[in-house]
């Protein structure tokens, strides 16, 4: 076994914030290794070291070796012919990724031709297989589109499609299937375990994911790395005692659903026949009705792409609705004026899929925090609630005057967590809020979640693509399919009788975090 | 960074970017420059005391029949420092020292009478669209495509003489110079509306004003900072045409761009009358640009602790 | 689609209110035009005749209503043998110089344009070369000595770069002409050669601005998580800057040179004289200097129209440029 | 006296000769002209009579398309030319006194209004006369044959023969008359016409085959070919003679050199023979609105307290002009010098606070209007420090020309005390140098009498200058009429301006006479 890639001491420092610490492993040639741990732990920085593309306020320090040749400190000339040809990446967060005035297809194509010469047609004919062997099936017009008009999953997908558009010896997937469904999921994981000649490093907060796919495991928690193993040794025998806390926090699609609460008259969130048309021609959402009833969080999972971020965006009147209507909180948010509108809007919180576009880069987390109480009460001691509610998210309070850009996927996702919660709102549209924690940190945040919301009795939208996460906390699940509800009822009902095709499918795809059982679903498969 | 804070209150942020603003080398050379010139503005009258020349006595001595300084470098001496203006033997430090008062007043002081409604106009109408940004986006076009000479010479004629001159020029100038910046931040606000964490502030009910005031404008800063330090200059010598116009500070008061519009035709027998009122407004404006790229420099998180 | 007739409808309104307060201005402006064309010695009779004949007797409304037909049917000046027909579009007649407005600025219009077209794309290219050097070797001495130089050329009035450029190049060294004009049809050789020494007067002057704004927006962008991506491409730096850093700075940068260009193609009035162009800065200024109403009027119209239509030009780019924005006109 | 070369050498023919202008159009229709006699349009028509110029000489007026300068017998109310013999067309036809008739009485018309137009108030019935495009036709001129043209005037006139020197006696056939467009192509009776005109940028004149030297005692014709540059910058257009180089060799500035320009071509050697000054020509003076400033002490005290030596330094020292006295400039045959307010050139401050103490206004705020163009500016600057002295505050308000020229002539418009200007006659005649600016029938309308001076006795005097047709005679009626007027000090006289050009080395017979100050185009040759 050749090892490809080699990260041996190294350390990432920013300032006096050390990200990375002594991180050792190597990649070999059709192995892949899941480097899992604490969310802000330093795995993204790690990865991001090798491709020396980290900002230049970070100082690196040991050696990261590409079949023997040294990267940390290379002149840029051998930089750059690594990047993409010999290491493919996929960054963490799929939407701020693309350049926002080209089309997919059009930046695929640049991957493509800057180390292959290809005519235009040939170009075309690529892109467009690479596009649809990460499962999107419409991959002219997902070429044909710019970032801002694809779903998160949709973006994400084609992020892998670049990445691997080069054949790289070494693939770099940075929580590649965070926004994607199990079914998807299921496909992009096939994709990787085919790409056999290469090497790749995972990062990923799914235990799941991990035991579908990985060879070997490293675990890291604060910069450091705590234990590495094979696969199968680390689940059957985790040797740290963090590695043990994370496989418990594991949540299961066994045990207890949450008891649904007594469903009071009127629902906080009613919407009738809702559609949202974009651009004349995409119909992301397709004639849904959905109640939200207080005190109840309603699980919204389905496909990617099948507008399930649009209909949380309708919900705050953010959405083209092209008929149907919204009510929240008794108010019909097609008919209302601004001010109602706005007084609405101040009682909803709303957590973004992509948190990193979520926050302005010019303010720093504390502020963006403080912000809705700035904006709505006269409260003196934002400083006091932001620590507050950033401890509950399990953010160190003193992250609060760092910049956007200085955190972790993870921690930003908390930050605008955070900000969402910090009104008490009555009614949570959180899309895929625990996408990037680690399970530990998620259990931790879904439990916040849980109790606030029996404390407060909030209504609440959960968009996720992990059915295990909806299981733990929602009352009652909406399975969206290409823009229709195709199925709806209580947790217990929707996850253990399924009664659509499709909800079959979910549940059959999910990951389970056991090598071995995942191996023999694998083979049952094929 | 490192120290225990919490959230950092806006204070806090301020001591940050004054930190970096004054670890910035040049920022602090532009700063210092700037302070210099006000300084110097602000204490002409006791400065030509000191130097015992009013910018307005005349001395026929000085210069030659045909109005040229006598003596090298335009009659640069002891008792002129900065040589005289030819024609007419008019201290030149005196006139430079005082025209400060007068440009940097119309060059600041219209600069921000510009930025203020461009910016004003320019954010809110891309912002909030609709009728509002067709009716500011027409009345940019039309003061813009508006004859701004018609305008000032008409005015020259109109404008009581009871409003002070200053007063009049740094609003006229400031006017004139507004639908640029409009229609620039009008672009970016636009842009900056469709972003994720704009439209998170507008799902959190802020109010409009709240959104452009907390979010559109630091964003808008950088640009802002730049048209303002570049303005400076042009509207110093916007006030020299004003003047020429009849609706600028009447002569003899001094201003730069009176002097430098004066000194071009003289450039080649007398440079030195050129170069001081002309040195004088490059320093100004390249102190202001030193400032405003420090400045805004320091504002930008992301170069923060970029090191040289 | 519908937002073309409304941007066009937009556009006619605002030269409409343009035009209507220029006329309006003219006649507070405290000249008067017969005055100018009355000769020496003029006499109350004289004046009153040339006010009656010029059309300037007749009230405001009804002159500004006839100036809009004129523009739609064409006017006739005059009466009888002396009568002259002014053809639609009809922009006035100017009876200094004997001839329909608009005729006049189709005589100076192409200078203008040879002037303004070039000196743009120099200017636009030196400006986003620098502002691109400066953003990239941020604080470096290049960035400082960058800066310096476009302030110092932001500070210098137009007329002395044009001298010095003249006493230089067209004197000393005698390597460029030192005044006129040659059509484009005529030479397009010594067109050029005429018109390098003001494209670069004005390209050195107006560039600076453009330097300026690149240089902040391209540090804006460059901390964009999509750099990143490209980079990751293993792209080369020059493509990242040009492809992913500049091609997102484009919409601040494209809207004022929409405005820039816009408005010197009224006129750069002082590099027109400098070099002696017979643009429509040197016949506006002339008509200034005159009290020539009709040209003024008509010069100012067109060049509003210019700059409305160079707007417009932007607004529709924006949505090309920014495909977050299509929709937004 | 002029500077520059010495004498006149024999015109030697050939050579495009090139010619710097500031002006942006080129107009030669002669109704709309105001140009001398001796200035562009000079080159392409011929009038009744022209102007001699020549330097050391004084001017005179003599015969160019008619015989002689006119003969008069009832006292000069009518007057009679007769035409030269073999005066043709370049078609071939003859220049016929009809031709001047139509050209004068096209002059009459609204839509041709703008030129120099003396003769409009002169001619009998003129007043009332609107041109011939309706029909009509001026009956106080009379063509009884071809050759022949006989004026009668309101009035007996004796400067009737400088007044036919004016462009509107050019001849205009009348078939070949398109108002609109005449002046880009007139009928040339000179020795050159119109070859080709790029509006806005050049005029070229070519020779006209049919003039006939022997006809033209004044014209010389030397080069074939003149070339007008338009729209040129003084500045530049002053440098490019400086620098001497290539075509600009065989260029001359229609322009006076700007004050730096000059001072830097006086210092060099090589270019300082190329400067041509003019001897002290227009009178610069400082206007009195006597509507407003109505107390002569005042007056008086302002004319104590100018400073004509900061003033002079302003325009250019010694060669900007000579100190004014007199309100008849220097050249004007018949001048008297006299000065009535003697003081050191610098002003006396003294007199002039007493004579305000006595006035009781010791500090009398004055508005001294200025226009923006030129050296205004720099010349009010220079007044007014000198006025301070004397503890007269003045304040300045600049304006467009345009503007200052409809506020101070329009009359109506009194918000102002002094202003700034200066003025050469049209015609060398101290005529042209007071009936224009103190006659009471010159105020407001348009008119020059800009200090809106009336003075009934002093209009009887202008009224009987005029009609004197001996010349010694009326130059004696116009001296004693000057020292009239400045006893009421309407105006002060500051300097008679002297005007610098620069020509090229090429250029030769670059002569500027006595009177006007302003080179004699009609004369210059290049040196082959
Ligand atoms: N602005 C837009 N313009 C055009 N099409 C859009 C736009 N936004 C979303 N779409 C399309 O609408 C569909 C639904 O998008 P949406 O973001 O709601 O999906 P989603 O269910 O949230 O998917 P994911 O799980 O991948 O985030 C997708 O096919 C997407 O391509
Ligand atoms: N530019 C930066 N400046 C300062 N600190 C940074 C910067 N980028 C990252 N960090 C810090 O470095 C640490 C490691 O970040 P990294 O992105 O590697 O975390 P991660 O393990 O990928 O977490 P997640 O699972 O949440 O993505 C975090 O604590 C983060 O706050
Ligand atoms: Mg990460
Ligand atoms: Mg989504
Ligand atoms: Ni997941």
């Amino acid at each position: 076994m050749s090892e490809v890639l080699e990260f041996d001491g190294v350390s990432v420092a920013f300032g006096r914030v050390r990200a990375a610490r002594d991180v050792t492993f190597a990649l070999r040639r059709g192995r892949v290794l899941a480097l899992v741990g604490e969310s802000g732990s330093g795995k993204s920085v790690t990865a991001t070291a090798a491709l020396g593309l980290l900002p230049p306020s970070a100082t690196v320090t040991g050696s990261i070796r590409l079949s023997g040749e040294e990267l940390v400190g290379a002149p840029p000339g051998v930089l750059r012919a690594v990047r993409g040809a010999r290491i493919g990446t996929i960054f963490q967060e799929p939407m701020s990724a693309w350049n926002p005035v080209y089309t997919i297809g059009a930046q695929i194509a640049e991957a493509v031709s800057v180390h292959r010469r290809l005519g235009r047609a040939a170009l075309r004919t690529r892109v467009l297989s690479l596009l649809s062997s990460v499962g999107l099936d419409e991959p002219d017009r997902i070429a044909a589109s710019y970032p801002h008009q694809l779903s998160g999953g949709q973006l994400q997908r084609a992020m892998i499609a670049m990445a691997i558009s080069g054949d790289p010896d070494v693939l770099i997937a940075d929580e590649p299937t965070t926004a994607l469904d199990v079914t998807v999921q299921a496909g992009i994981l096939a994709l990787l375990r085919g790409l056999r000649d290469t090497a790749i490093l995972l990062i990923t907060h799914d235990m799941g994911v991990v035991a579908d796919l990985a060879d070997d495991v490293v675990v890291m928690r604060a910069g450091s790395v705590v234990e590495s193993a094979p696969a199968e040794r680390l689940f059957d025998a985790p040797a740290h005692d963090y590695t043990r806390a994370l496989l418990a926090a594991v949540p299961s699609l066994t045990g207890e659903f949450p008891a649904a609460p007594a469903t009071s008259a009127a629902p906080v969130v009613s919407v009738r026949d809702l559609s949202v048309v974009y651009d004349r021609r995409v119909r992301a959402v397709d004639g849904v009705s959905l109640d939200i009833p207080a005190g109840t969080v309603v699980g919204l999972v389905g496909e990617s792409g099948s507008g399930k971020s649009t209909i949380g965006r309708a919900l705050a009147g953010l959405a083209p609705v092209t008929a149907g209507t919204v009510t929240v909180g008794g108010v019909g948010l097609g008919a209302a004026s601004r001010r109602d509108l706005r007084a609405v809007r101040t009682r909803i919180g709303m957590v973004f899929q992509d948190p990193a576009s979520a926050l302005d880069p010019r303010r720093t987390v504390g502020d963006s925090v403080a912000e809705p109480i700035v904006l709505h009460s006269r409260a003196t001691d934002a400083r006091t609630r932001v620590a507050e509610l950033l401890d509950a998210v399990r953010l160190d309070p003193s992250l609060a005057e760092r910049y956007p850009h200085e955190l972790s996927g993870g921690q930003r996702q908390r930050v605008v967590l955070a900000r969402a919660l910090a009104l008490r709102p009555a009614l949570l549209v959180a899309d895929e809020p625990t996408s990037a924690l680690d399970v530990s940190v998620q259990a931790g945040v879904l439990a916040l979640l849980a109790s606030l919301q029996r404390e407060h009795g909030f209504a609440c939208l959960f968009i996720s693509h992990d059915l295990a996460v909806v299981r733990s906390i929602a009352h009652r699940v909406a399975v969206l399919h290409r823009g229709r509800v195709v199925e709806e009822g209580t947790t217990g009902k929707v996850l253990t009788a399924p009664e659509h095709p499709y909800t079959r499918r979910l549940l059959d795809a999910a990951p389970v975090a056991d090598p071995r059982r995942q191996r023999a679903r694998q083979a049952s498969a094929s | 960074m490192t120290e225990m804070v919490f959230s950092a209150p806006p204070a806090a942020q301020r001591a940050h970017v004054w930190r970096r603003l004054r670890r910035d080398r040049w920022a602090v050379t532009g700063g210092v420059v700037a302070v210099t010139l006000v300084a110097a503005a602000l204490a002409a009258p006791l400065l030509t005391r000191v130097s015992g020349h009013d910018p307005y006595t005349y001395d026929l001595d000085a210069v030659s029949g045909g109005g040229v300084p006598l003596g090298a470098g335009g009659g640069i001496g002891a008792e002129h420092w900065f040589g005289v203006e030819p024609m007419t033997g008019r201290d030149l430090f005196a006139i430079v020292l005082h025209g400060a008062r007068t440009s940097l007043l119309v060059g600041v002081g219209a600069t921000l009478v510009a930025i203020a409604i461009g910016v004003a106009l320019g954010a809110t109408a891309g912002f909030a669209g609709g009728w509002w940004d067709a009716l500011a986006s027409r009345t940019t076009g039309v003061v813009f495509g508006f004859p701004a000479l018609v305008f000032m010479i008409a005015l020259s004629a109109v404008a009581p003489p009871e409003i002070p001159r200053l007063l009049l020029v740094v609003l006229v100038v400031g006017f004139f110079g507004w639908p640029p910046i409009a229609r620039v931040v009008r672009a970016q606000t636009i842009a900056l509306r469709e972003r994720t964490f704009v439209v998170a502030a507008v799902a959190l009910g802020a109010r409009p004003h709240q959104v452009l005031w907390r979010h559109i404008l630091p964003n808008l800063l950088p640009t802002v900072l730049v048209f303002g330090t570049m303005l400076v200059p042009s509207m110093i010598g916007m006030e020299a045409a004003l003047s020429f116009l009849g609706v600028g500070v009447p002569p003899p008061t001094p201003s730069w761009g009176r002097s430098i519009g004066d000194a071009i035709s003289w450039v080649q027998l007398d440079p030195m009358y050129l170069l001081f009122p002309g040195g004088a407004l490059f320093a100004a404006t390249l102190s202001f640009n030193l400032l405003g790229d420090g400045l805004r420099d320091a504002l930008d998180p992301r170069l923060r602790e970029l090191r040289r | 689609m519908t937002w073309i007739p409304r941007r066009l409808g937009g556009m006619l309104g605002v030269l409409l209110i343009v035009s209507f307060l220029t006329y309006t201005l003219l006649i507070v402006a405290p000249s008067d035009p017969a005055l100018m064309s009355c000769g020496r010695p003029c006499t109350p009779d004289r004046l009153a005749d040339a006010r009656a004949f010029m059309g300037y007797d007749q009230p405001l409304l009804g002159q500004y209503l006839s100036f809009l037909g004129g523009i739609v049917t064409g006017r006739t000046f005059g009466d009888g043998a002396a009568a002259v027909e002014c053809a639609a579009p009809c922009l006035g007649y100017s009876f200094r110089l004997g001839a329909p407005v608009t005729e006049l600025i189709a005589e100076r219009a192409p200078v203008t344009f040879s002037l303004a077209v070039g000196a743009a794309v120099l200017w636009l290219l030196l400006g986003v070369t620098a502002g691109t050097v400066s953003a990239v070797r941020r604080g470096s001495l290049l960035d400082r000595a960058a800066m310096t130089l476009s302030v110092a050329a932001v500070s210098a009035p137009a007329y002395l770069v044009g001298l010095i450029g003249l006493l230089i190049f067209g004197f000393t060294l005698n390597v460029v002409p030192v005044s006129g004009y040659v059509p484009l049809t005529e030479s397009p050789v010594d067109w050029a050669w005429h018109l390098v020494l003001p494209w670069l007067v004005l390209a050195l002057i107006s560039a600076a601005v453009y330097a300026r704004l690149t240089r902040t927006q391209l540090l804006d962008v460059l901390g964009e998580d999509f750099v990143r991506t490209a980079r990751a491409k293993g792209l080369r730096e020059g493509t990242v800057l040009r492809r992913h850093g500049l091609r997102n700075t484009l919409v601040p940068i494209v809207t004022y040179f929409g405005l820039d260009l816009g408005s010197l193609l009224g006129g750069a009035v002082l590099t027109e004289r400098v070099f002696s162009m017979p643009g429509l800065g040197s016949l506006l200024i002339d008509a200034y200097g005159n009290a020539d109403l009709p040209v003024i009027i008509g010069v100012t119209v067109f060049s509003a129209a210019v700059i409305v239509a160079a707007n417009a030009a932007v607004d529709v780019l924006h949505g090309v440029l920014d495909p977050r924005q299509k929709g937004n006109r | 006296n002029p500077s520059g070369p010495p004498g006149e050498t024999t015109a030697q023919k050939g050579g495009t000769l090139r010619i710097l202008s500031s002006a942006s159009e080129f107009d030669l229709d002669p109704a709309k002209s105001q140009s001398l006699a001796i200035t562009s349009s000079g080159l392409v028509l011929r009038r009744l009579t022209t102007w001699d110029i020549s330097p050391g000489k004084p001017p005179a007026v003599v015969p160019d398309l008619a015989t002689d300068t006119g003969t008069t017998t009832d006292g000069g109310r009518t007057w009679t030319f007769t035409l030269k013999d073999g005066l043709t067309y370049p078609d071939g036809s003859a220049i016929t006194t009809r031709d001047i008739k139509y050209g004068l009485e096209r002059s009459f018309a609204p839509e041709l209004s703008g030129g120099l137009g003396y003769h409009k108030a002169l001619l009998a019935g003129g007043d009332a006369y609107r041109g011939p495009y309706s029909g009509q036709s001026l009956d106080s001129i009379a063509t009884p044959d071809d050759r022949t043209i006989t004026f009668t005037l309101t009035s007996a006139y004796g400067d009737w023969p400088w007044i036919v020197s004016m462009p509107a006696f050019a001849p205009v056939p009348k078939a070949q008359d398109d108002p609109a467009d005449y002046g880009k192509n007139p009928v040339p009776s000179g020795p050159y016409r119109i070859a080709s005109y790029t509006a806005g940028s050049e005029a070229v004149l070519e020779r006209n085959p049919a003039w006939k030297q022997e006809t033209d005692p004044v014209r010389t014709a030397g080069p074939d070919r003149i070339v007008f540059q338009l729209g040129q910058d003084t500045t530049v257009a002053a440098q490019r003679l400086v620098a001497d180089s290539g075509d600009d060799r065989s260029a001359f500035g229609a322009n006076f050199v700007p004050p730096a320009q000059l001072a830097q071509a006086q210092a060099n050697p090589a270019v300082k023979d190329r400067i041509v000054t003019s001897s002290p020509g227009a009178l610069a003076y400082l206007v009195i609105n006597t509507k407003r400033v109505t107390d002569l002490r005042v007056r008086q005290a302002l004319a104590y307290a100018t400073d004509k030596r900061a003033y002079q330094v302003a325009s250019g020292g010694e060669t900007g002009g000579g100190l004014a006295t007199t309100l008849i400039t220097p050249g004007i045959p018949g001048r008297v010098e006299y000065d009535l307010f003697p003081a050191d050139p610098a002003g006396d401050a003294t007199k002039a606070k007493s004579l305000l103490a006595e006035a009781g206004r010791t500090a009398p705020r004055l508005t001294l209007l200025v226009r923006s163009d030129g050296q205004w500016s720099s010349q009010a600057q220079a007044l007014q420090q000198g006025f301070a002295r004397a503890g007269i505050q003045v304040e300045l308000r600049t304006e467009e020309y345009e503007a200052w020229r409809e506020h101070v002539t329009s009359g109506d418009r009194d918000d102002w005390d002094l202003t700034l200007t200066s003025w050469q006659p049209d015609f060398p005649s101290a005529n042209g140098n007071i009936q224009p600016l103190f006659a009471s029938g010159e105020i407001g309308g348009g008119g020059f009498n800009l200090s809106r001076y009336s003075v009934p006795e002093v209009d009887a005097l202008i009224a009987r200058a005029t009609a004197e047709v001996d010349p010694a005679a009326s130059q004696a009626l116009w001296a004693q009429a000057d020292r009239r007027i400045l006893q009421d000090v309407p105006v002060v006289p500051l300097i008679y301006t002297r005007n610098s050009f620069l020509r090229g080395s090429a250029v030769q017979n670059f002569v500027i006479g006595e009177f006007p100050a302003y080179p004699n185009y009609l004369k210059v040759s290049l040196k082959q």
